[in-house]
């Protein structure tokens, strides 16, 4: 028990249909201090977050604020006590300005009338925006920011409403290293007046150094809990996982061999790309590292289809894709794991065996009108979950909506392994997905490799990139900068060609 | 996000519990609630439950099925056609302008009644092209584009026949509308045919796809542009069909064929089960749909009701399956 | 297949139940009594002639203590052939009907025929057929022809050369087809006379007609002639003509001769009070009787002509006094 | 999106919905020297009021990916309550006063539906649209009903608002105003201001653009969903009363039809079907006012009556199809821009 705590969890539990959750939760967080919070997807975090702010009651245990006992029903009941969320997925929005997002709720009023008070408006927006760094006319539709700039504008709403206590979750999946550099100066500031801070995220080496203390959950139980100093990456790991990942990275089979699959020539979009070539060979694992913005998604998407391309040849074990569909060029063998799984990877409201079978169709339909071989999908999909090792009932009559981010972004996979691609592209395929999952994950890439596919591996995670590629490409401004092989990693030089000016994550 | 907590509330729900639920609550409502409108109300209508009646329901309700069958298709890519009535219309004059025995093109012509059924399949997949087009290449609201068309064919039907309705048609093509036997077994045929193509084929799987989600379905090599103006065409062709059963059934090509049937298309679909913003329906729902219209029009004509009282409990049924609706999808997610 | 067979379950399961008590309704007409039953099947209630039709017929049929059963299409081709299928299953002994239009009614009358029920069409005559009915029509053609030759006349006591307006009903609508034409072949005789020089589409909707009245008197202010396919399009023509400041009694300086058609309450009143020329009068009252007695004539034996016509009659202030009593609009006002 | 030409074309895009509107009004013009006259130009603003003020309150309901298809049997149960009363002797501001309360009861009902019993806004509105208009039958005894002089005086009324020196048309030496244009002007003004200037109005783009959002920012959704549906169903009284005071006369059709006018209004002036995207001036205004010109321009050139509804879809559909152009030009356009600083989510 700590008397000058803010915000007290005292013995909280929760179990859902009679299945445990949480377990005697039982933490506290000081105020102007920040509590790193993590654990893999399940381990009820965000149920705790979610009793936290007043989506749920817990069934045992009780919340402190400010010494007082704390049973917020709502949201709303929730922000006027003080607390405030940063989610993952932007709460924003889009066809609104910056001011109005900021005041919503609670709009300066001109004297007596309902009316807005525009120059007011203006005024304490522009104030607000100034005191997170975000230097823009608070005019601005929100639809033009960019991730980054949005999370700032969030910031600042919780600033607005007089926050004590605010919960960052993933803040920074979405954000270029300029924008998280900025974000965490940020969040020192915001120590720096005594406001409490809890820090959720997948990317411990970001939760070692913003906290002052950390608190590990597994299976809806505190399994660590202590100053930040206590840990390190591994003992972190070891600590959620419930298993020792020493050596975290699967070991290669086979070397790539000397064959091409996909080779690159010359490619150019005006304001997009320009001039990029590369070869990539059967069995290869080729990293493509850069800021957010360098053109790395842009030339995955032109590499696929989904963008047009003015010049330069794109050429898959020989035949050229020049002008042709996705859907030609994934039946030539090419696949492509978009980096936003929920917009653009996955029917939500479709099963997971609608949405693994989805590519490979074709496949399995007899022609005259294409009528499908249903028997043949139900086995496959089967052998897809299974290689995938999916966590999901059988059959995959599930939707996909309810998976984890882990599990979902599995499903995407298995999708794309089904259609036997020989070149896979994977943009930031571990994003938001936890530690277990991203060593399944890895495993998955490495095994395709060894069965002699070619792999583009676009990721922000240098380690990442280290522990899984044979190459690695650096992209600054759609251009190809700097490429390295194995035996010449290193991370100074991919960063420093990654950004003029030198800085790290 | 309760994303998680939700995840393991379903997994650990027993599966049976929630097929039974699922299979109770959604699949086959809108057919239970017809049932007990029909065992109700037969004990109090004159007639209602009698063979005749029986065949008469059957007989307006073939055609009105399969112009719904096509919404359905339409609405599962999340999008909606307002066209359809105008497509009939235009359709049925085409057709009666090919076939008819005073000033036909083909009048008397051994071919007549192919030539004049492929012109109104024509027309109405014309039509449906038109709409798709300007859904895919211009991404047009489909409501305004279906909504714009309908005013300007209807239009035109009465413009092609200034004002009058076309009649003389051969006897061989009213028997496609009038022989009830005939028109059930086309539209059987149809049925079964469009049930299939959803349920087993790979273009009912596209389709499906694009109304969940366009861009994954795009990334996963779905032709989106072409799934969502095949959509549309078909539309179009089962107007078309309907069209023909309607004019065979009287006898004459009228240009303002179906003008007042859209709501009901529509409402009998939707009732069905069929979602709006695109993803979800069957052709089994619509038929119980279009059902449970018919039923209740049939029976509000038999109980000899004036036109207000029919016209307020039809608006009251709609709300009435509506909130059902409404509180079922309550159920489910409760249940989740 | 499942879904046919889930159907064809229901309407099994459903005639065990219905059938009995539908039996005891259909002995509906009971030993005792010879009452008749008639089923009166209209198009619309759309209009004042059409209500005063349907009570026209009540009172003439329960005068004969006949029972009257009633349905309305709502403008519903198809859904009229339904309904008089119905009248079928409950072995009406006679059938009036309204058909949507001309020929759609084709398959009814034959269904009529093959049950061996008399049936009347009122007031549309039906395509010539081997299908067997009566027909009671006014014939929209030459009445209105009638009155616009009416108006024409007086047209011509003013000397001067006549700018024309024709507000059309519905263009979907073979009766408001027939009234233009009946117009477009008045004035043509009088082609020296009047010209026309707007065409306005009301489809049968009040606010196009009261828009496109106005619009057409702002593109031609000198309009001094306007006929109107129904009477009951009057109020807006009447609005339309106050606005432009042109609604004048006969006689008076800038009086805009006016007629119409249907010789409803309205155009009763504005005869009276002497704003309107001349209106088509259907005589519903002659239709009614006439079709009831051609059902009991049928049923009877005795021979009935396959067409019965309403003269009809044109009403304008001239004989305004005797023919009030058989203007059906008249008696609805009293 | 090659080249440059999007950057070219987009500001010709970007306006190309009033030089729609403009080279009608020229068309017609040229056609017929009628038609550009001040008295006809009013005449197109008397005539387009009330349906422009019905898709202003449409335009409420389509911000918040509603819609609502009972407007137009609200105006015929309103118009046919007033005109019994009227004709049973009831004062006409008391009659008009019900036709209000009517109008925004509809929308109660709509509202409860929609908000309280989670019924989808096309289902629901789709039964009251039958609900009201069999209601309306009821009461006219589906007949047409004449109503007295009174009414009619609201639609030809002017009023002189502000006195002027050269100005054509006002012969008492004020310009005057017909009574609906006065009163098409001041809702839309109202209208203007509640969408740009309150919390309310802002409230409701929050909603449209997400309601799931919304409700995590503390917005109440059930308030501002209700809310909406109460001012369309007022907004379609309204409108009844001025066609009311245009016709003097309550038919059976009268309304019909009238809410895919609105949408069609609503949708003109660039109003999203999906919510969140619109505004009333000018957009929906316009809107109407383009529509109504056509119709009126075809009158006065006395055009073929087959024509109508040729020509007005087409015009509508160019409309419709100009803004959908210039937003693809957009997205593309904005797509680029985001690039540099951020990672290029997919447009």
């Amino acid at each position: 028990m700590n008397a000058a705590a803010l915000l007290q969890f005292d013995g909280i539990g929760k179990s859902f249909a009679g299945v445990p959750v949480l377990r005697e939760v039982t933490f506290s967080v000081l105020p102007g201090r920040t509590v790193g919070l993590v654990g893999e997807n399940g381990a009820g975090k965000s149920t705790l977050m979610n009793i936290l702010g007043g989506n749920l009651q817990p069934d045992t245990g009780r919340l402190l604020f400010d010494g007082r006992p704390y049973a917020p029903r709502s949201p709303t009941e929730a922000a006027r006590q003080g607390i405030a969320f940063i989610h993952q997925e932007l709460n924003l929005f889009t066809n609104l300005s910056l001011a109005e997002n900021l005041f919503i709720t609670a709009f300066p009023r001109a004297g007596g009338l309902p009316l807005i008070a525009r120059k007011a408006l203006r005024a304490q927006a522009s104030a607000l925006l100034a005191e997170v760094g975000l230097d823009l006319p608070p005019d601005t539709l929100v639809e033009r920011l960019s991730a980054g700039e949005r999370q700032l504008v969030e910031i600042a709403k919780a600033l607005s409403l007089e926050a004590r206590l605010i919960i960052f979750d993933e803040p920074t999946t979405s954000l270029s290293a300029r924008e998280t550099k900025a974000l965490f100066a940020l969040i020192g500031r915001l120590r720096a007046r005594g406001i409490a801070l809890i820090y959720i995220s997948h990317i411990l080496d970001d939760v070692l150094r913003l906290s002052d203390q950390i608190v590990v959950l597994r299976d809806g139980e505190l399994v660590g809990h202590g100053p930040c100093a206590q840990f390190d990456r591994a003992s972190l790991i070891a600590l959620m996982v419930g298993r020792n990942l020493s050596q975290g990275y699967p070991v290669r089979g086979s070397t790539p061999s000397a064959e091409p699959v996909l080779e690159v020539e010359a490619l150019s979009q005006p304001g997009v790309i320009r001039e990029i070539s590369f070869t990539l060979h059967r069995g290869e694992v080729l990293g493509a590292s850069g800021l957010m913005g360098a053109g790395r998604s842009e030339l995955a998407r032109i590499l696929f289809g989904l963008d047009p391309c003015q010049r330069g040849s794109i050429r898959l074990n020989g035949r050229s894709l020049a002008r042709q569909s996705c859907g030609k060029r994934i039946r030539q063998g090419l696949a492509f794991l978009t980096e936003n799984r929920r917009e653009e990877g996955l029917c939500l409201e479709a099963s997971i065996a609608d949405n693994i079978a989805l590519v490979s169709l074709r496949r399995y339909s007899q022609p005259p009108v294409g009528l499908l071989k249903l028997e043949a999908i139900r086995d496959a999909v089967a052998r897809m979950g299974n290689a995938v090792r999916l966590a999901a009932r059988a059959g995959g009559e599930q939707p996909v909506k309810t998976l984890s981010g882990g599990n979902q972004q599995k499903v995407v996979l298995a999708k794309w392994l089904l259609a036997r691609p020989d070149v896979l592209i994977l943009d930031e395929p571990t994003r938001g997905i936890d530690v277990g999952a991203k060593f399944e994950v890895y495993q998955l890439i490495r095994e395709l490799a060894d069965q002699g596919a070619g792999i583009l591996l676009i990721s922000s995670e240098l380690e990442e990139l280290i522990g899984l590629c044979d190459r690695i490409l650096v992209l600054r401004h759609g251009e190809i900068k700097d490429c390295l092989r194995r035996d010449q990693f290193d991370r100074e030089r991919i960063l420093r060609s990654a950004l003029q000016e030198t800085t790290d994550r | 996000m309760p994303t998680s907590s939700r995840l393991i509330r379903v997994d650990h729900e027993p599966r049976t519990t929630n097929r039974f639920v699922r299979w109770l609550l959604s699949e086959y409502l809108v057919l239970w609630l017809s049932a007990l409108y029909f065992l109700v109300l037969a004990p109090f209508t004159a007639g209602f439950a009698s063979p005749e009646n029986l065949t008469n329901i059957l007989a307006t309700l073939l055609p009105l099925f399969v112009v719904a069958t096509g919404q359905t298709v339409v609405l599962i890519t999340g999008g909606i056609d307002l066209s359809i009535s105008s497509i009939m219309a235009l359709a049925s004059v085409g057709g009666a302008m090919v076939m008819n025995g005073d000033n036909g093109w083909l009048a008397n012509h051994p071919l007549a009644v192919p030539a004049g059924v492929a012109v109104m399949l024509l027309l109405g997949a014309l039509v449906g092209l038109l709409n798709g087009a300007a859904v895919t290449l211009f991404r047009m609201p489909p409501f305004i584009v279906t909504l714009t068309s309908m005013m300007f064919f209807s239009g035109l039907a009465i413009w092609l026949t200034k004002s009058k309705t076309i009649y003389h048609l051969p006897a061989a093509f009213n028997a496609l509308g009038g022989r009830i036997a005939i028109a059930f077994g086309i539209t059987a045929i149809l049925g079964v045919v469009t049930h299939v193509m959803l349920g087993r084929s790979l273009f009912g799987r596209w389709l499906y796809a694009v109304g969940q989600n366009p861009k994954a379905a795009r990334s996963s090599g779905v032709p989106v542009g072409g799934v969502v103006v095949a959509a549309y065409v078909a539309s179009g062709l089962l107007a078309a069909l309907a069209s023909a059963l309607y004019t065979g059934q009287a006898e004459t090509g009228s240009p303002v064929l179906g003008q007042r049937l859209l709501l009901d298309i529509i409402g009998a679909t939707v009732i069905g089960g069929t979602s709006l913003f695109g993803g979800r329906g069957k052709v089994l729902w619509t038929l119980f749909g279009v059902l449970f219209i018919k039923l209740i029009d049939n029976s509000l004509n038999l109980l000899n009701l004036s036109l207000f009282a029919i016209t307020m409990v039809k608006g009251g049924v709609i709300l009435l399956a509506a909130l059902i609706d409404a509180v079922r999808t309550r159920v489910l997610t409760g249940r989740r | 297949m499942k879904n046919w067979f889930t159907l064809l379950c229901l309407a099994a399961v459903a005639l065990a139940p219905g059938c009995r008590p539908s039996r005891q309704d259909q002995s509906g007409p009971p030993p005792s009594g010879q009452q008749l039953t008639v089923g009166v099947a209209f198009e619309t209630l759309q209009t004042e002639f059409w209500v005063a039709a349907l009570a026209a017929f009540k009172d003439e049929l329960g005068q004969r203590n006949i029972k009257m059963l009633e349905a309305i299409a709502d403008g519903d081709a198809n859904r009229q052939i339904e309904q008089v299928k119905n009248f079928i299953t409950r072995k009406v002994d006679g059938i009036v009907l309204v058909p949507k239009d001309a020929k759609a009614c084709l398959p009814i009358i034959k269904a009529a025929n093959a049950a061996n029920i008399p049936i009347v069409l009122f007031n549309r005559p039906p395509e010539k057929s081997d299908a067997r009915s009566v027909a009671v029509v006014a014939d929209n053609f030459s009445l209105t022809r009638e009155t616009v030759a009416y108006l024409v006349s007086a047209a011509r006591k003013t000397g001067a050369k006549h700018k024309a307006l024709i507000v059309i009903g519905d263009l979907g609508d073979v009766n408001a087809i027939g009234r233009r034409d009946g117009f477009d072949a008045a004035v043509q005789e009088a082609g020296d006379l009047i010209e026309v020089v707007a065409r306005v589409p009301s489809e049968w909707n009040q606010e196009k007609a009261q828009a496109g009245v106005v619009n057409a008197l702002q593109a031609n202010p000198d309009i001094s002639f306007l006929f109107t396919s129904s009477d009951f399009l009057f109020p807006s023509i009447v609005s339309a003509l106050k606005t432009a400041g042109k609604y004048k009694k006969t006689g008076e300086p800038g009086h805009v001769i006016l007629g119409g058609f249907d010789g409803d309450a309205t155009a009763y009143q504005m005869l009276v009070e002497g704003y309107l020329d001349a209106t088509g009068v259907q005589d519903v009252y002659f239709e009614v009787a006439a079709s009831v007695q051609a059902i009991l004539d049928a049923r009877a034996g005795k021979p009935v002509a396959d067409t019965i016509r309403d003269p009809g009659f044109v009403i304008h202030q001239g004989n305004l006094k005797e023919k009030a009593r058989r203007m059906w609009g008249a008696q609805v006002k009293k | 999106m090659k080249g440059h030409w999007p950057n070219a074309l987009l500001p010709a895009l970007n306006h190309a919905s009033l030089m729609l509107f403009v080279s009608v009004l020229l068309g017609f013009g040229l056609l017929s020297p009628r038609f550009l006259t001040p008295d006809n130009l009013l005449n197109i603003l008397i005539q387009a009021s009330s349906t422009a003020i019905v898709a202003i309150g449409m335009t409420f309901v389509l911000l918040t990916a509603g819609v609502d298809l009972s407007v137009g049997a609200i105006m015929f149960v309103s118009a046919a309550a007033a005109g019994k009363m009227t004709l049973a002797g009831v004062a006409l501001p008391w009659a008009l006063v019900v036709m209000m309360l009517i109008g925004l009861g509809c929308g109660a009902v709509n509202a409860l539906l929609i908000t309280r019993l989670g019924v989808m806004a096309f289902i629901a509105t789709l039964g009251t649209l039958y609900l009201g208009r069999g209601l309306g039958l009821f009461i006219t005894e589906t007949r047409a009903m004449n109503l007295p002089e009174a009414f009619l005086w609201i639609g030809v009324a002017r009023v002189p608002i502000l006195p002027l020196r050269a100005l054509a048309g006002g012969s008492t030496g004020w310009l005057e105003v017909p009574l609906p244009v006065l009163i098409l002007a001041a809702v839309a003004l109202l209208a203007h201001v509640i969408l740009t200037r309150t919390p309310f109005g802002r409230q409701i783009y929050a909603v449209g653009n997400d309601l799931e959002v919304a409700r995590k920012a503390g917005i109440n959704p059930r308030r501002i969903l209700a809310s909406v549906y109460f001012i369309s169903g007022a907004c379609a009284a309204l409108g009844g009363i001025l066609s009311l005071a245009q016709l003097g006369a309550v038919s059976p059709t009268f309304g019909n039809q009238r809410e895919f006018a609105a949408i069609a209004a609503a949708v003109l002036g660039g109003t999203s079907l999906f919510g969140g995207r619109g505004q009333v001036w000018p957009g929906t205004v316009l809107g109407a006012i383009l529509i109504q010109s056509v119709e009126n321009g075809l009158v006065i050139v006395n055009a073929d009556p087959y024509l109508y509804p040729l020509v007005t879809s087409a015009i509508i559909f160019l409309a419709v199809l100009i803004d959908s152009l210039r937003s693809g030009l957009l997205e593309r356009l904005r797509r680029r821009k985001i690039r540099v600083e951020e990672n290029g989510s997919p447009a």
